[in-house]
This record gives structure tokens, sequence and C-alpha cells, in this order.
């Protein structure tokens, strides 16, 4: 049934965004495209109200970092349409360098806190987001730890002994 | 909103009776309710004087153990310290002396090989990991003690006593 | 291995008696008790002292993650922290005498936790529950600090990735033992400041 | 200590309104994390949470560990149902691989998770009852969590952070005792939970203390992504289980309780009907392991599942397969896949990419207590302070799936 | 008066004052192990044989714990509040008669303190102003916590003083006296005022609860609200006093209720035994009689504490205000009305 689906999705949003959807792919049956950021909140606004399936539950909201493209940052989305029990997965590439995104709080409230752990771990900046600020690590942190350049350990720790440690 | 699936069961809120409203009732069956546990027989263990019964499978201290001949089974293949999420397996492989032929079993054997007692999370993949049958997690729980220096467990914690008249 | 501060303390401290002895190996006869210093009364007064604390020991249950919900079946009906007169749990760092940390203490709650430890009123133990709060267990990262013994000291560890129960308690015994063998000017001591200011309190 | 915070100013002697500052280790927050609220007498006009005092930085430690090690850390999220957390990233990591599971390791994965359910409900149910002063009752089901670690240990050797369950399947069959121990359970647990409910069910006080506090629409739960039993007490029947069944789901027969209003007792009364659900589950799969070929723990997959420790010994084949398993080489197909199971606060998701490295290339795990709890303060408003407290507990907040 | 009057009251005080400290201190332990085989647990077993020395354990060492008065608390205050706790709680147990009169010497001597005629009202006094311990803490820690606490704690006490008034109008309509003496004495053999005034009793009960802020209207001091309540910032013994003046309240206050309500010292066939008995052994068993009735009252206090949940700040004010007042009006009403048609015909 998903099958089907997909396809009448994407039919209808190459129909209403054209050429601006790409990438489509089916990876584990989840409908995946990407798409760029001058159109994010209005394909999700689609998606939430549109007529084939009403992705009205935003599940997740998450960023991956990849160094080596020229379009370092993705932006993932993860929608849920419960009535039609299909998910869709909607990416967007932005520039590592300057890691700006139009926000979705205005569509969803639950894209708060999403976003703002995204800003904290990658910081991506979500445009017109109301509180944009660090979530789960400590302002003085000054770097946003998710990007692959830095390391899991504090490379300047000082509240480790190696004593303690075997090694 | 509509029914997602055929097993919705709605949970409806029932109003309160007028006996129910007068609180009395309640909490009459909620005294008669603990009261009743005052004859009950205590589920407490005494734990120091009175031990819990462990599962075989519980994951406690490690040991290293020897095989049927007394010999130190580890070969130092450094496995369980690469399956460790917390790191805390630290060994140093030496060849094995002629001489030491009865002690080890193959030709390799961690000459030091240290367990840090308070990053060991006994996840037990070390266990899982270890190709030779030379770890088990199947001591009891690890003491506690003042001293963090002390919980470096080196072999001649970990290691299974030998077999006795030899 | 530097020995640190916090080591010599507790050489100092649980080995008072055997210190010279070990570290000179000269034959020093000990004065008589009563003859000077705390005397005879004052020691036996300790004792009661000690035993009374040690069978009430109100905990500060600083739970921060999985060993919190080990330490509730602590209390629960199983093992029933109750029996060695703890059950009453102060939340109000004043009232307890057991700092209990249990759980992960990321760099954010770091200073929070030295506060607790501030206000709470002498004496005062802390006991580090479970890998996270000893050593940092398998969180070695940018945002976890690595055994809370950096920022207070600890009297007892207790390992586990939660411990059991059962070590909970053991770890337990081995304040009891502390308290009961500690003398009662201990925190007065010039060692205990000395202790202190290593970490930056007072 | 965080410059962005709004701040409340104190200070004035002429503001009516009191800063209180609830957490991070006030005894109702469970776990830690911090609320600053303004308060006109009793009543709360605004606040804001802070939260991160554990954040441990899990999706960065995934990022360096090979599939199997990422278990333990998964045990760590949601450490109330830890066995919940195990499977579904085992399932996350056999839809990555294709790996098709025998119907009675299904079965037995059905057991562990629902009595993880059961003991994270006990939890969560007793904590709004000890909130609202009732610590028996609290101590009475806890008693029924220790019978759960039981069984765990029987299986894995563990009580808490079991580490449950391997990437194929189980480490070992389950034994004798425990069977006898999971039929004992389901024979006591009854009793003792009807008389929970006895106490507390009909009695005036406590539901005055719940019903009618912190209601929430059907629409608000959505916008705010609520999921699991806060949503189903909102009234929408969604329940991974059933809309997306993993682990031969579908096999069972069992409903989705859901509530009318949303208010802090109708989550009461869904929590403590999914552990009647639990118990409906878990002796169905008892009924159908017997129809099923004893002995199957694993799927037959020797290139992902680590072999018995004698064909180690024995078998080439099987040590290379072993040596590869362990150095976390093993052929995952380059994708991406979500995967999602109803967790005990809600849907927990495994987002994960592998790029054929060891390690998975991101994983990011979709947090149920993360999302929930966001609508805590802006819910808050207009509520008296103890109704905030018991609206906590009822959220069931645990604080390391909350920061990670 | 005479110095043997002295010397007997003196005697008489002292014992009251120190049976009312082991009492309570000895309540706490009762109460932990309550709540322990309530909860299927042991409770403290460790501290001497069954744990019975675990009060002198927390005395000593809350005796010897530093005492910290924080820095912008207002000192005074700070350090009187638990006193006048304590003292409240204690000044209590002046009028209650603890058995009938004894001879001594061929001297009779009261088992009470004084038998003041307006007993009742004393004792009201007293309760009123036993919130003041709490308020004046609360205040002075300067905590937000302690403050809401002592907030809780006045409004709380004045609601319930009211319907706990009302509730002994009623039973003094039945009685005719204030004087506790006299009302124990009218109590004789079976004739205890329960049996004329079960509602009014029910209202007491209730008030007492609310009075000695024990569950389930410990709003002033829950532990998963507000911490400690008033207590959060005491220590060592001032915290000590605050605990104790609780059971101390919950003593008395249960005294009173056997006084009043259940008849004092008085059971049915003390005739009989008083006969058999003698001068001094006969009012004592009385004494003892009272006292179970008192350890039955207590325990009933704990039993309910580890049962039932809390009520919220508004809904106590609620059941204060628009359920027991009424209630306590109507039964006064009905009360006059029965009398009056009994005397009547």
């Amino acid at each position: 049934m998903s099958e089907s689906i997909n396809h009448e999705l994407i039919q209808s949003l190459t129909e209403r965004f054209g050429e601006k959807i790409f990438g489509v792919n089916e990876p584990y049956g989840l409908l995946t495209f990407e798409t760029n950021k001058d159109i994010i909140v209005s394909v999700l606004e689609f998606l939430k109200t549109n007529t084939v399936a009403d992705f009205n539950f935003l599940t997740d909201i998450t960023a991956v970092h990849y160094p080596e493209k020229k379009h370092g940052i993705a932006v993932v989305y993860h929608l849920h349409s419960m009535v039609k029990k299909v998910r869709i997965r909607v990416k967007v590439f932005i520039d590592e360098h300057n890691p700006t995104i139009p926000t979705l709080t205005g569509l969803w409230n639950a894209a708060n806190w999403m976003e703002r752990e995204t800003y904290d771990l990658f910081g991506v900046k979500f445009e017109g987001h109301p509180d944009l600020r660090r979530i789960l690590n400590m302002d003085e942190l000054g770097v946003h730890p998710m990007l692959k350049q830095y390391p899991l350990e504090d490379p300047n720790r000082v509240d480790k002994k190696d004593e303690y440690f075997g090694r | 909103m509509e029914p997602l699936t055929s097993k919705k069961k709605i949970l409806e809120q029932k109003p309160l009776t007028f006996a129910e409203r007068i609180y009395l009732p309640a909490i009459a069956k909620g005294l008669s309710v603990t009261i009743s546990h005052l004859f009950k027989k205590e589920a407490t263990i005494r734990y120091p004087e009175v031990q819990r019964e462990f599962s075989v499978n519980f994951r406690g201290l490690h040991s290293l153990k020897r095989d049927e001949n007394g010999k130190e089974r580890c070969t130092a293949c450094g496995l369980c310290a690469l399956s460790c999420p917390a790191e805390a397996i630290t060994m140093i492989a030496a060849e094995r002396k002629p001489e030491e032929k009865d002690l080890y079993r193959e030709e390799k054997y961690a000459a030091v090989y240290e367990i840090n007692m308070l990053r060991c999370i006994f996840c037990g993949l070390c266990e899982e990991a270890c190709p030779k049958e030379a770890i088990y997690l199947d001591g009891p729980i690890v003491p506690s003690d003042y001293l963090r220096k002390d919980f470096i467990y080196g072999k001649d914690k970990l290691v299974e006593q030998p077999l006795t008249n030899k | 291995m530097p020995l640190k501060i916090v080591d010599l303390w507790f050489i100092l401290y649980r080995n008072e008696p055997f210190l010279f002895y070990i570290m000179s190996n000269i034959n020093i006869v000990d004065a008589p008790p009563g003859i000077e210093g705390s005397g005879f009364f004052a020691t036996s007064m300790d004792k009661v002292i000690g035993l009374a604390r040690s069978h009430s020991l109100w905990p500060l249950p600083f739970a921060t993650s999985c060993c919190g919900i080990e330490f509730m079946a602590t209390m629960g009906s199983h093992y029933d922290f109750g029996r060695f007169g703890s059950e009453r749990l102060s939340f109000s760092p004043r009232q307890a005498d057991l700092l209990m940390v249990m759980g992960t203490i990321a760099k954010k709650m770091s200073p929070v936790l030295k506060q607790v430890y501030l206000q709470m009123a002498e004496p005062r133990w802390v006991m580090a529950v479970g890998a996270c709060a000893s050593s940092g267990g398998i969180f070695d990262t940018y945002s976890v600090l690595q055994g809370i013994d950096e920022i207070i000291p600890v009297d007892v560890y207790v390992p586990g990735c939660p411990p059991r129960p059962e070590a909970i308690l053991d770890g337990f015994g081995k304040i009891q033992e502390l308290v009961r063998n500690e003398s009662g000017r201990r925190r007065d001591s010039d060692q205990y400041k000395e202790m202190l200011a290593s970490y930056g309190i007072e | 200590m965080n410059h962005n915070q709004p701040v409340y100013i104190d200070n004035d002697p002429q503001n009516e309104l009191v800063t209180l500052n609830l957490g991070p280790t006030h005894p109702a927050t469970h776990g830690v994390f911090q609320n600053v609220l303004q308060l006109d007498g009793e009543r709360i006009v605004s606040g804001v949470s802070t939260i991160g005092y554990i954040h441990r930085a899990f999706e960065k430690i995934a990022e360096h560990r090979p599939f199997y090690q990422i278990t333990p850390l998964t045990d760590r999220l949601n450490y109330c149902s830890s066995p919940i957390n195990n499977m579904g990233w085992h399932m996350t990591v056999e839809k990555l691989l294709n790996i098709k599971m025998p119907k009675r390791v299904d079965y037995l994965r059905v057991i562990i998770m629902e009595l993880a359910r059961i003991s994270d409900h006990i939890i969560c149910n007793t904590i709004i009852a000890q909130d609202t002063g009732a610590t028996t009752t609290f101590l009475y089901l806890f008693q029924f969590r220790e019978h759960i670690y039981e069984i765990y240990e029987e299986i894995c050797g563990a009580r808490l952070t079991t580490n449950i369950g391997r990437i194929g399947g189980f480490e070992r069959d389950f034994n004798d005792i425990a069977f006898a121990k999971i039929n004992k359970f389901l024979k006591e647990f009854p009793i003792a939970l009807r008389e929970f409910e006895s106490l507390l069910d009909r009695n005036r006080i406590f539901i005055d203390r719940t019903a009618k506090v912190a209601e929430v629409s059907a629409e608000q739960a959505l916008d705010y992504g609520w999921t699991g039993p806060l949503l189903r007490s909102a009234g929408v029947d969604y329940d991974v289980r059933v809309s997306d069944p993993y682990s031969s789901y579908e096999d069972f027969d069992f409903e989705v309780p859901v509530g009318t209003s949303g208010d802090i007792y109708d989550r009461y009364l869904v929590r403590n009907e999914e552990m009647w659900q639990s118990l409906r589950l878990i002796d169905q799969a008892l009924e159908k392991i017997k129809l099923e070929p004893a002995g199957i723990f694993h799927a037959d997959v020797p290139e992902f599942y680590l072999p018995a420790k004698e064909e180690v010994y024995n078998n080439m084949e099987a040590l290379i397969y072993h040596f590869k398993i362990v150095m976390g080489e093993i052929d995952a197909p380059k994708a991406e896949v979500y995967h999602s199971v109803e967790g005990g606060n809600g849907e927990l998701g495994f987002y994960l990419i592998n790029d054929g490295g060891r390690t998975p290339y991101r994983l990011h795990f979709r947090r149920p207590s993360f999302i929930n709890y966001q609508m805590f303060a802006p819910m808050s408003k207009g509520m008296l302070l103890s109704d905030a407290i018991i609206n906590m507990s009822s959220m069931n907040v645990i604080a390391g799936e909350l920061d990670a | 008066m005479d110095i043997a009057f002295v010397i007997e009251k003196f005697i008489l005080v002292t014992i009251i004052f120190a049976i009312t400290l082991v009492i309570a201190m000895y309540s706490t332990y009762a109460e932990r192990k309550v709540a322990a085989f309530l909860q299927d647990r042991l409770g403290p077993d460790r501290a001497g044989p069954f744990g019975i020395l675990q009060p002198l354990a927390d005395g000593l060492k809350m005796f010897m714990k530093e005492e910290i008065i924080p820095t912008n608390a207002s000192k005074w205050l700070f350090m009187v509040g638990p006193g006048l706790a304590m003292l409240t709680a204690c000044i209590g147990t002046a009028v209650i008669p603890w058995g009938s009169p004894i001879v001594v010497n061929d001297r009779i001597v009261p088992l009470q303190v004084t038998d003041i005629n307006v007993g009742i009202l004393y004792i009201f006094g007293v309760v009123s102003l036993g919130v003041y311990g709490v308020m004046i803490g609360g205040w002075a820690s300067n905590n937000k916590y302690s403050l809401l606490s002592a907030i809780r704690a006045a409004s709380q006490n004045i609601s319930y003083e009211i319907a706990m008034g009302l509730s002994i109008i009623a039973l003094l309509l039945v009685t005719n006296t204030m004087s506790l003496k006299e009302i124990v004495d009218q109590q004789h053999g079976w004739h205890w005022n329960i049996f004329y005034q079960p509602l009014g009793f029910l209202i007491f009960i209730i008030c007492a609860f609310a009075e000695t802020n024990r569950a389930p209207f410990d709003l002033p001091e829950c532990e998963t609200e507000l911490i400690g309540g008033y207590h959060t910032e005491y220590s060592s013994m001032k915290l000590g006093f605050y605990l104790f003046a609780e059971y101390i309240n919950m003593f008395v206050s249960s005294a009173v209720m056997a006084t009043l309500y259940f008849g004092g010292y008085n059971y049915p066939g003390m005739d009989w035994v008083l006969m058999h008995t003698g001068p001094v052994v006969g009012p004592l068993i009385g004494t003892a009689v009272f006292f179970v009735k008192i350890f039955a009252f207590i325990f009933f206090f704990m039993w309910v504490r580890w049962t039932i949940p809390r009520f919220r700040y508004d809904q106590l004010m609620h059941l204060g205000w628009k359920g027991l007042i009424p209630l306590a009006i109507a039964n006064i009403i009905i009360t006059g009305i029965v009398i009056a048609i009994i005397e009547k015909f």
C-alpha cells in the first residue's frame, strides 16, 4: 500500500514544486527526497495539508554532517501520517560555513526543541526561531560538538588522570 | 480524532458517586488494604547477613580462567579490550618462554591484565568477545572501596586460583 | 604514581595509629590515653557519637540517572535501606549526612553538585555510586565529568553500572565503618582543612 | 550560568511575583532538569525549562563505536525500560542488514519488551502516587519490579542496564527458571496491580488531584509531538506496535487504551490499562512459543551473530566471523534507515546512517521524553505548584532519555 | 498552699514532661516501624535490638551536627522558631487529666497538673499558638520554599481551627462544662462522648490531622513539593526540635481526642476494678487505659499517613471552609434540637 502512496506523493510534489524536488529514493520503503532551503517550509506545509496523505505529525528534526561535501550539513526531517501509516523523510543540504535554514516552529510547536538541539549540536541557525539557544550543552562550550572535526573526548581536559584509567 | 486502529479502547472517567464524594469509603478501603500488609510476611532480605541468590548468568566480577591443566587460557589477543565500550581493559602481551609452558596455554600471554572496575559497566561484551573462553563475569559483586586507585584490578585479583595440590 | 593530596589524607586518616609505624619502622610507644589531647572520656565519647552517627546517616540522594533507579530498589521492600536508619531521605542538604551521588555528573551539573556539597552541614560524607559518578564510566565524552572526585572529596566508591542494591549497601557499610572509627574532631583538624582547600572549598 | 536564558528579576520590592527555582535536584524532578517558575501566590505565571544537566553525548559516542557496542549505550537512554531500547536498536540494525527473525525470537522479544513496559509504567504510576503523597503504593508495586529484574537477570545477567540480546537474537535461550519466573510473575502481579488500583482509582483525594488537571487536547498533543501514553491519554490511539508492527506484534490480540481528556488521571488510567494489556501480551506470547520449535533463540546469520564458543574453537570459518564481528567489520549495506518502537514513553526512533565503516556514520535517537517534555513549561501556565509537580511526574520524564 | 503541693505538682510536671518527650521520641521510631510493616519492610533494626536505640542515635547525631544559620536569614527569629514550636507543643499537656486522683498518705493527688475551668479554651489557645513556630521558622529562613510552607501552614491552621472549635461547641452542648476533668468524669464507664457526638468526632479528628500537619494535610512540609517546607534550612537539633514538636503535637492531640470523645481514663467495668485494686493501683490502671487509647490514636495517625495521598492547597481550603464548617454548624444545630427535645420531654 505504501508504495502506491509514495508514488502518488512524489507525483503531487513534483506537480507543485517541479524540479526543486530531487534525489528521490526509497530506502527500506521510506520515501526520501531532497529539496532546498528556500522552499522547505512550503514543502512541509504542503505535506502537512495535502490530500494524498496528511503528514500531520512531525516525528523528528536532526542534521548530519558530511565534511567532504560542498553543502556539508544535511538537515533531515521525518514526518508521519498516522492515518495513512506512511512516513516521509525530507533532506535539505545547506552550506557548512553559513548554516541557515528557515524555522518550522510556525508549523509545529514540537519543532522548537528539536531545532534547538540541532543548533546546539550542529550549529544550524534556524531563522525565525523564537528562542534559539543551546539546550543540552553549556553555553561556554563554544563549539558545536557533533560536527565531525571535533573529537569525542575533550582535548583540553584536565579532569582526567591517566593513572586512574589503567593506561 | 478518528480512530487509527481497530484496537482502540476508550477509558471513560466515571463521575464520582455520592459515597465516593464523601471520601470516607475510599479511605476505609485504603486503610484496610494497608493494614492487611501489616500481617503479611515482609519481603525484606536482611542483606549483609542473608545473601540473595543470584542467577547463574549474573555478570559480576571478572575472572581469568585456567584450563583443565591449570594453565592460563588468555592469549592476549586483545579482543576483550577492543570490545569494551568503556575502555576499561588494558593488557600488555608477552611471549611465553619455554620454562613457562606450564603456566600459559598459548605462546602469547597477558603479562599485564588490568581492568578498571570503576569504569567497567559489566555489560559482558568482553566475555562474548573472548575466543579462548578465558574471561568470564561469573564472580560476586565487586566490593566498594575508599580509594580510586584500588579499583584497578590486576592479574593478582582476576586470575582464578590455581588448581590445588600442584 | 604521584601521591595526591586526597591519598595523603586517606593515609593520614584511615591509619592514624599505624602511620608512623609503617613509615619509619621506628618503635615509638604511644603515650597512654588521657595524658594529653582528647583523653579517655573524649575518646569513648567519640566512639558513642560515631556509633550513633553511623546508625543515623540521612542520605541526600543526588540521583541523576540509572543508579537512582537502583537506589529506589535499595529503598524498596526487598532491600530496605530503612534497616540502617537511613530511610529518612533529606532532600535538603542542610539536614543530610551522606551525599550519595548516583549517576552521571555532566559538566553542566558539576557546579550544582559542588553547591550542594557546600550547603551540607558537617560532618558530611560522600559516596560515589556507580561507574559514572566515580569515573565517568562509558561516557568518556566532552560533556561528562570524569569522576566527581575532581570537584568534591569522595569517601567511598561503589563500582557497578549501576551497582546492585547489594553493592550499594556494601558501600554504605563501608561508610558506616568510616563514621564509627572517625575521631570526633577530625573536621577541625588541619589535614581535613587542607584536603578541603585542595578542592577550593573555604 | 546560562547567559542567554531569560532572567527573572527578583529584587524589586514592588514585584508581586515570586521566582521559584525547581530543580535541578528537587525531589520532584526525578532525574535532573530545572524549571524556573514565576509564581503568583501558588499559581504559576510562567516558566522556563532548562535541560541538559546530564547530557552525555550519546550520538557522538555512537559514531565511535561498532554496532554491538551501542547496545549498552541504549540501555542508558530510558533506563526504566532498557530492554525496549536494546531491542529497538537491534531491530534497527536487523532492518539495515535485512535479517529475518524466526518467530520464536520475535515472541521472546515481545515477552521481554512487555515486561519492560510494565516496569516502566510501574515507575511512572507509582511516582505519580508518591508525589501525591501515597508513598506506600510505590513500595507495593516496586516489589514487582524486583521480580522483573530477576527475570532479566536470568536471561542476560544484569538487572537494570540489561544489554539484553544481540543483533540477530538473544545471547542465550530462556532457561526453565526464567519461564517459571515469568509464569509466577503473571500469577502474582495482577493481584498486586488490582490492589494498587483499589488504593487509588476511586479515591477522591487522588481523583481531585489528578482529574481535570493539565488537560491536553489531541490537536495540542500532536502539535507538540507527543507520543506514547501521553498522546493516547489525549484520545489518539497511535501506538507503534499497531500502526507499524515490529517483532510480530501483528500476531497478537491486544487493545490500545485511550483516554478522553488528556489529564493526569487519564494518563494514569492509560498506563494502568497498558499494564493489563502487556500481561495479556505476555500470556499470548507464552502460548505461541509452545507452538514454535524449541531451542531457537537467534536468526541463522553466521556473518552477523557471534558463533558459539565451541564453534570458535573448532571451526575456522566461525573463528573468522567471530573476529570480524568483534572488530566491527561486518558487511552492512550503505544506507540509511529509520526504525521506531513503542518505548515506555512513546515512539523511540533510531535514525541510522551507515557508510560501510566500522561504526555508524550518524545515529540519531528520537527520544520521546525530550519531545514530550518541551510542553511542560507552556502548559504549566495557570497551574498551581502542586499540579505542576504531579504533571511532571505523570509525563515520566527520564533524564537519561531527555538529555541523551 | 503548702510545700507538699508544690512538690507534688513538680513531680507530676516532671513526669509528664519526661513521658511526653519519651513518647515523642519513640513515636519517631514507631512511625518508621509502622511505615515499614505497612510496606512489607522491616524498618530500623540495626541500632540495638530491633533498632530500639534508633531515636537515641538520631538525637545524638543531631546534637553533634554542625549548625548552619543561612546568611540572609533573620538570625534571632531563626533560632526562636524551633523553640517556640517545641514550647507550644509541650504546654498543652498541662490541663489533660491523666487519671483519676490517687491517694498517697491520706493525700488526694489529682493526676492533672491543673484543672482550670476553661480547659478547652486553654487547649485551643495553645494549639493556635503552635503555628507560630512554623510560621516564624519558615519566614526567618529566607527561603522561598519555607515561605510558601509558612503561608500554607498559617492559612491551614486558621481555617481548620474554626471547624474544630465548632465541633467542640456541639460537644459543650452535651457536656455543659469546659473543664476537661469534668468532661472526663461525665464519661464514666461506657458513656463516652463518641456515642453522642460521632459527627463531631469525625470533624474533630480531621481537624486534628490538619492542625498537626499530618498526612493527608501535610502540605506545609510535603516532601515532593516543598522539599522540607518550613524546616528546609534547619540543620542539627533545631531541625530535631521541629520534628519533635510534630510528634508531641500528635501525642497531645491524641490525648485530647481520647479525653474529649473516648472517655479519657474511663473504661467499662472500672468501678469493679477500682474497688478491687485500691486507691493507687486502680487509678493507675485507668491511666494505662488512657495511654492505650492515646497509642491507638497515634497508630491511627501513622496508619493514615502511609495510606492516603495528600490534598492540594485549594482543595484543602475547600474541604475546610465548604465541607467541614457547614457540617460542624449542622452538627451544632442538630445537637441543640435533640437536646431541646430531650429536655422538653
